[in-house]
């Protein structure tokens, strides 16, 4: 017996970079984050900044709250199997749906969250719908869905459109210390988003449906109510994101997603955080690691004042390379 | 283009006739609720207006200046500058960036400069915005991506240092000067004035414009809208084209296939002219009359050609302006308020002289680099 | 306390069920027995809420049920232990065990809880191998069985249905898990028990209900029928003899040898294959067998040894060696499920570059006994043992000098069963050399004209035709 | 071919809806017009169906797209001479670029979503590395000529449609094609059988490169160096293939049935337009469209889960 279970385990040997992806798959991008944190000091310390100062770690906070916000949602979906391509242009819609209701009226704050909230969860819901109702593959439901509220944007707004007040600003600009309000708004989303997965029924069942959709169902896990629900969340995350956008913005834009490439990046941070792009396997620790990453990589890279294009090729290179080794440590268990 | 619209994440281009044209007018549609007829009235002004400052040096001319003391701003060399670039994400940005960081290169006393690309994102240039206010910088230059979302991030920059502006405004007069070309009025008035001129009454009109709702691309249309409501010239469609030269092409042989004949051709940005020309070529027509832009394969396609053309111009030499005026300011020396430059337009007379064989065929006319270290090769060009 | 009438269920116009009537006491052991899509999985999984019937009622203790969903038919007291493995492998034991009902306190999932309660079960049921925090990836397939019955223990249901539990046990397993049924039984459970081996419906079963066609054929006291009676009932037919006969001629030529064959999971392979003969290979579950089939076929190569034709490294050397392997899972590894039977028969011929049969498709699935022999047909939509005749083509296109099977009759009712062991002894006599792989004793003994034995990876021995049950399994556990 | 026969209607009936608003459309001229603008689509199309149907995704071909025309231009610089070596440059960057998506999606085991992605920005961004920004150089006559000339009165595009469909349905006939498939349905049974499931693959992406490369061609020679040629190219391509009722996830459809998804996402582009639905609701009715068309799809050919599951 002892033999046998000597034969069906990995030979010790096993890289270093296998075993730590083995069980937890949050743990690469944690080792990648630090390694690339120590590089940072470097730059900085030898480009003469000061990579952990103040300035630095709120700058980093600030650009990755909203991604960060968007992704968390995005690993919902993804965990349960589906996909959402249609964030970005959601983000847009309740970035104006915020501002036009506020009107820069403190009075119409909460009005204004509300709806731009309920907007996402329909939209969410349409999204979750048309994939379990009507089967239709996620990335075709969700591209259709962007692009019907595409033209809803193209048909009402020619550009920014309504105003925040003051008083909601305060979501965007204010901090705590070095804790801007925004990063707070994002470990809150993040946080709730891990009880819910790892603690609470709906969590394991968007684990079972994106492990294997057949099984949850026979097991008794209503699987279509499943997707529907992490559909829902995940767009009312970026429904959030929205809001935090047009607190930072002062008002909605009806490109302020498109252009932020929430869609595609947000996918790209929850596989960077070694979530499984098929579902069932990964988790919110791990997204907030892959979004602190390309945030970090970001700082550094204004700091060296990379162009955009250097840029692109950078991060088209470390996604493939990050999932290569991924792909590596699942292939001997 | 000022700005062209950064990419969106959706695919899915397509033609499509726009403002549903009641049968009384024009064919023009509705006016546009970008259109200001103060601002218009201004613009209308400043085309005839003549500039003051050295007239071989555009980019240091002004028009109907105002100026601003700047005492305050005044510090010792040597200076740190920072930028807060929108995009660079097209190649009217592209030129004008290589443009300004070549004027950078012209100043010993400028000895740093810091530069951050938001990459076409508002949230990311209101970080970028934060992050370099906290840099230690002298003076502050931001090409903003958006007019009302960049405000508040501009205003929160301006008591810390002083605060440039260019290309795009935003809404709050604290930064120290904002300069821009005349605008997108004039744009389309000298486009749309020009077709008025020479296409023969009653000839129908196809405008191109790339997406709706851009600020600077709806000024340049509502201005042409003026100016052919006035007209005898019938416009019979008003389409967009994304900015994709296939589109373009289709949408324009779509016209002539439809009508059998158009008269003239007017764009709200040159990037796709030489994509309309052809298709007049291709459908064995001649080419009406059409606006481009100062784009060499516009200017090229033209004299090769023979076109009966005219390209207004939304100068990149403004590039070089925001440098200039930081250095004014951290002197001390006076500044417009608004640094209104003039914006020439290229017509048959002097097309010879902006035609630079030798530059890429996207590379810009107007970017006033000729003089500058470094020229043509660091614009792609070959001497 | 169980009472279906008139179940009646159709796929895609197909009609797999009609009229069907079952009812089951409480404290019974229910056979449900019939060929290969006789339908006896359909109607279990309308019994669990799987599928809505097109027609027909289900009475639990008189009153009447609908399930639109599983969950509700665990609700009304149904568990069910699907013929597929139903487990999420990238989750622990005692997450699968309670998936869809997971313990909550105060809002939150009760984890201590849970791997209490599955640590009590898995205990319950002799399991003390792994726990309920193993991942269910990590284990064996026997032992995800365990788990797959512990989640249906759970339930606490009053009817536990078992869809061919014992298909990946091996019989010291199958011992257990008698003594399982005859526990539920005496607690006044009621178990309904489909399988196709034999042996075990006369070791437990009270009643048996016998399915053709996704008809019903009867419903009788399981004390009332031998084994032939039974057969005759599901087959429709007399089957003579179980196996065909032993060829009369001496093996020919070595077609396959291994001289110290090994890999990660193999050691001290010696091993001859004859034309002509047919080597079963017997061993308990995880000894090796289908490592040895793999390593053979160049699919999970030996990395020492001499072997000839030369050591495949890998599938295609092997093909091309003019080895084939029918593999175990056929649905995963043998099939392209959404391709038409003329595809996959001649799939393997496609990726080699072999030429195609020139006697046409039709002959070849004629000769495999495909019935009836429908190129254009979806596999998807075949019977298992029609799927498992598909896989047989795909290999005779190709004219294999030795063939490897790795369970050939896993899942094969009575008739096709028979079918594909007279094409083995068919394909034998034409001087092909075949290893057959199985988990049966009867089968492996009818079938073989030598085994040799399996032990951890090891040859435990080897031993001539017509060797006893006994004996086998003395070499294949001894320690 | 069941599931291919529905695209065939729905684009015989936007046709007719064509005609009816336009009678000239179906008269040659304007038909092979049609046909000219839609071929580099059909030709993406027709590539991208490979990879799909092998059970992967291409997402890179917009931006090689872009990127080929960019080396186009560049390279070739308005000289005549340049023009041949050039194309058959672009030709073979195509195809290594397929070959690296191929590669690390096979060999590295990233899902091909990923891996294309990643090409999708290494691309965009290492050719304006490379020129600096914006494109530079000039397009030749000559290369100009695939795009915008004709022969006699079949343009040039035309023809090479032509021919790239047929050798894509000779393709899907072949060998390969089927061992493809086979590799969509179920890589393990394939790679079992001595499907070389890796090999294939890869080679399904670098004829998806290869698309992207001769509609590069195409559409540089159409309308000339753009910046922006493939935008959104990919998104495009998978919705033309998936509307011709090709599964994502692979193994099942035709490619003649994508290329008519192509055909058919092109003519109702000209129907929108016809109808005169502004520029603004376009899109909303093109998403409204696809989703019901692959709703309907999946409804009337339920796979084997979606029929269990009901
Ligand atoms: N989801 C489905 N869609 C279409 N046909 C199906 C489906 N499920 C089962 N069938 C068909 O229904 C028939 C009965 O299948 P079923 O699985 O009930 O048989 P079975 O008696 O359990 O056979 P086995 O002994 O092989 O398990 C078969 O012809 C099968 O192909
Ligand atoms: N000691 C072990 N530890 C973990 N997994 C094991 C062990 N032994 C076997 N397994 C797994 O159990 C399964 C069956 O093993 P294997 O295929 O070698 O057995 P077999 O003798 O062919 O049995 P069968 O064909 O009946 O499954 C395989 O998936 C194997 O990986
Ligand atoms: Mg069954
Ligand atoms: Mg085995």
């Amino acid at each position: 017996m002892t033999q046998q279970l000597k034969l069906g385990r990995v030979p010790a040997g096993g890289a270093l970079l296998r075993r730590i992806s083995a069980d937890r798959p949050a743990r690469p991008v944690y080792v990648a984050l630090v390694l690339l944190v120590v590089l940072g000091w470097l730059v900085f310390a030898l480009d003469g900044g000061t990579f952990l100062g103040q300035e630095n770690i709120v700058g980093i906070q600030q650009r990755s709250a909203a991604l960060g916000i968007v992704a968390v949602g995005q690993t919902l979906v993804i965990l349960a199997g589906s996909l959402d391509l249609s964030v970005a242009y959601l983000i847009s819609l309740t970035s104006l749906v915020t501002a036009e209701i506020m009107a820069g009226a403190d009075a119409n704050v909460p009005t204004a969250v509300a709806a731009a909230l309920t907007v996402s969860a329909l939209i969410g819901l349409a999204n979750g719908l048309i994939v379990t109702r009507l089967r239709v593959h996620a990335f075709i439901a969700t591209l259709g869905v962007a692009l019907v509220v595409r033209g809803a944007l193209d048909a009402r707004y020619d550009g920014p459109a309504g105003s925040v007040p003051e008083s909601f600003q305060h979501l965007g600009y204010d901090r705590i210390g070095p804790l801007p309000v925004s990063a707070l708004l994002w470990a809150a989303v993040a946080a709730c988003t891990w009880l819910l997965l790892s603690r609470t029924r709906l969590g394991y069942r968007i684990y079972a449906v994106g492990g294997d959709a057949e099984v949850a169902r026979l097991s008794g896990v209503r699987t279509e109510r499943v997707v529907v629900v992490a559909h829902v969340l995940c767009s009312v995350c970026a429904g959030i994101a929205g809001l935090l956008l047009a607190s930072r913005l002062g008002a909605g834009a009806p490109t302020v997603g498109t252009d932020g490439g929430y869609d595609l990046e947000s996918i790209a941070a929850v596989v960077l955080g070694g979530t499984a792009l098929a579902g069932g396997r990964g988790g919110v620790a791990g997204t907030v690691g892959g979004v602190l990453l390309l945030a970090v990589l970001d700082s550094i890279f204004n700091q060296l004042e990379v162009n955009s294009f250097a840029k692109d090729v950078v991060r088209g290179v470390i996604l493939v390379a990050a999932l290569a080794i991924y792909a590596r440590g699942r292939r001997t268990r | 283009t000022s700005d062209k619209p950064a990419p969106s994440a959706s695919g899915a281009p397509a033609g499509a006739p726009a403002g549903s044209a009641a049968p009384a007018d024009k064919g023009t549609g509705e006016q546009s609720k970008f259109f200001v007829q103060a601002d218009y009235d201004a613009q209308m002004a400043m085309r005839k207006a003549q500039p003051t400052g050295p007239s071989d040096k555009p980019w240091e001319q002004t028009i109907d200046p105002q100026l601003v003391d700047t005492a305050d701003y005044k510090k010792a060399g040597p200076y740190h500058l920072c930028f807060s670039n929108a995009a660079v994400d097209n190649p009217w940005r592209q030129v004008g960036w290589k443009t300004m960081q070549a004027e950078v290169a012209l100043h010993k006393e400028i000895t740093k400069f810091t530069a951050l690309d938001a990459e076409g994102k508002d949230d990311k240039q209101i970080s970028d915005i934060a992050e370099l206010t906290g840099k230690g910088c002298d003076a502050l230059i931001v090409s903003p991506n958006t007019t009302a979302t960049l405000t508040p991030a501009v205003s929160g920059a301006c008591p810390k240092v002083p605060v440039i502006v260019f290309d795009r405004g935003v809404q709050t007069d604290c930064p120290v000067t904002f300069i821009k070309p005349i605008g997108g009025y004039a744009f389309g008035a000298a486009a749309a004035e020009f077709l008025v001129d020479k296409v023969p009454a009653g000839g129908k009109i196809l405008a191109l414009r790339i997406l709706p709702g851009v600020d600077v691309l709806e000024t340049r249309w509502s201005a042409a809208k003026v100016a052919f409501d006035k007209s005898d010239l019938q416009v019979v469609g008003v389409e967009f084209t994304d900015g994709d030269a296939a589109k373009t092409k289709s949408v324009v042989s779509d016209y002539i296939q439809r009508y059998g004949k158009i008269d003239g051709v007017w764009m709200d940005a040159g990037a796709t002219a030489v994509a309309a020309v052809e298709a007049f070529e291709d459908a064995g027509q001649p080419v009406p009359p059409i606006n481009g832009e100062d784009q060499q394969d516009f200017l090229k396609k033209w004299s090769d050609a023979k076109l009966t053309a005219i390209a207004p111009t939304y100068p990149t030499y403004q590039w070089r302006t925001p440098v200039i005026a930081a250095l004014k300011v951290l002197k001390g020396e006076q500044v417009p308020k608004v640094w209104n430059l003039p914006q020439p337009a290229i017509t048959q007379e002097n097309l010879a002289t902006y035609l630079k064989p030798g530059m890429p065929p996207l590379h810009y006319a107007l970017c006033g680099c000729e003089d500058l270290p470094g020229y043509p090769e660091k614009w792609g060009g070959t001497s | 306390m169980l009472r279906m009438t008139g179940i009646g269920k159709s796929f895609l116009g197909v009609r797999v069920l009609g009229g069907v009537d079952l009812e089951v006491s409480a404290g019974e052991v229910h056979a449900v027995v019939g060929e290969n899509g006789a339908g006896k999985s359909t109607l279990m999984k309308i019994l669990a809420g799987v599928h809505a019937p097109d027609e027909g009622t289900i009475e639990i203790d008189g009153r009447s049920v609908a399930f639109g969903h599983p969950v509700e038919a665990q609700r009304a007291g149904v568990a069910i232990i699907y013929q597929e493995l139903t487990l999420l492998p990238e989750r622990t034991v005692a997450e699968n065990v309670f998936l869809g009902r997971e313990p909550v306190r105060r809002g939150l999932v009760d984890r201590a809880a849970m791997e209490t309660a599955t640590g009590e079960l898995l205990k319950s049921l002799g399991e003390e191998s792994f726990g309920p925090r193993d991942l269910v990836r990590r284990l064996s397939v026997a032992r995800q069985q365990v788990v797959e019955i512990a989640k249906a223990l759970s339930l606490n249901a009053r009817i536990v249905v078992m869809d061919e539990p014992t298909a990946p046990l091996a019989d010291h397993e199958v011992e257990l898990l008698y003594t399982l049924v005859r526990r539920l039984t005496a607690r006044g459970i009621a178990v309904l028990y489909v399988s196709h081996r034999l042996r075990e419906i006369f070791d437990l079963a009270d009643r048996i209900t016998v399915l053709k066609d996704g008809a019903l054929v009867t419903t009788t006291e399981a004390s009332s029928l031998d084994t032939a009676g039974l057969v005759r009932l599901m087959v429709g037919r007399e089957l003579d003899s179980y196996y065909p006969p032993r060829a009369a001629d001496p093996p020919g030529e070595v077609l396959l040898s291994v001289r110290g064959g090994g890999n990660a999971r193999l050691r001290d392979i010696d091993l001859d294959l004859r034309a002509g003969e047919i080597v079963g290979v017997a061993g308990l579950q995880g000894s090796g067998r289908t490592e040895l089939a793999k390593a053979l076929f160049g699919a999970e190569p030996f990395t020492t040894g001499e072997m000839t034709p030369r050591r495949p490294r890998s599938v295609r050397e092997a093909i091309a060696a003019g080895i084939g392997l029918v593999t175990e899972d056929r649905k995963a590894e043998g099939l392209l499920l959404n391709q038409r039977v003329r595809d996959n028969a001649l799939l393997v011929a496609r990726a080699t570059g072999a030429p195609q049969p020139r006697t046409g498709v039709e002959r070849l699935l004629e000769r495999v006994r495909l019935s009836p022999p429908r190129p254009a047909q979806e596999v998807r939509l075949l019977s298992g043992g029609n799927q498992q005749k598909v896989v047989l083509a795909k290999w005779m296109t190709v004219a294999p000098r030795v063939l490897l099977f790795d369970e050939p009759s896993r899942g094969v009712d009575v008739g096709a069963k028979a079918a594909i062991h007279d094409l083995m002894r068919e394909l034998a006599r034409d001087g092909m050399a075949i290893l057959m792989i199985s988990s049966e004793l009867p089968e492996l003994i009818g079938m073989s004209d030598r085994i040799v034995v399996l032990r951890d990876g090891r040859l435990a021995g080897e031993l001539p035709a017509g060797s006893t049950e006994e004996a086998v399994m003395s070499l294949a556990a001894a320690s | 071919m069941r599931r291919a026969l529905p695209i065939f209607v729905v684009l015989a009936g936007l046709l007719v809806a064509i005609a009816v608003v336009n009678p000239y459309f179906l008269e040659p001229p304007a038909f092979l017009a049609f046909v000219k603008r839609a071929a580099p689509l059909v030709i993406l199309a027709a590539g991208q169906y490979f990879v799909i149907v092998s059970g992967e995704f291409d997402l890179s071909v917009g931006s090689l797209v872009t990127a080929e025309v960019v080396i186009a231009a560049r390279l070739i610089d308005g000289s005549a001479e340049a023009t041949w070596p050039v194309l058959a440059l672009m030709i073979a960057f195509g195809l290594i670029v397929g070959l690296v998506n191929g590669v690390v999606t096979t060999l590295l085991r990233v899902p091909s979503f990923i891996t294309t992605l990643g090409m999708l920005l290494i691309l965009s961004g290492a050719v304006f590395l490379w020129t600096g920004g914006s494109p530079r150089g000039a397009l030749s006559e000559q290369f100009r000529q695939l795009g915008r000339g004709s022969l006699g009165p079949v343009p040039w595009s035309v023809l090479i449609l032509a021919v790239v469909a047929a050798a894509a349905v000779w393709a899907t006939r072949a060998r390969f094609g089927h061992t493809l498939v086979a590799a969509g349905d179920n890589d393990r049974a394939a790679a079992l059988s001595g499907v070389r499931v890796a090999r294939v693959r890869t080679v399904a992406f670098m004829i998806s490169g290869l698309s992207a490369a001769v509609a590069a061609i195409l559409l540089g020679g159409f309308a000339g160096v753009s910046a922006q040629v493939g935008k959104g190219l990919e998104f495009q391509a998978i919705t033309a293939v998936v509307l011709g009722g090709v599964a994502l996830g692979g193994g099942r459809g035709s490619v003649a049935a994508a290329m008519a998804g192509a055909f058919t996402l092109e003519a109702l582009f000209t129907l929108l337009n016809l109808y005169g639905i502004s520029g603004a609701l376009e899109p909303a009715v093109q998403g409204v469209i696809i989703i019901a068309a692959v709703a309907l799809g999946a409804v009337r050919f339920p796979r084997a889960r979606a029929a269990a599951a009901s």
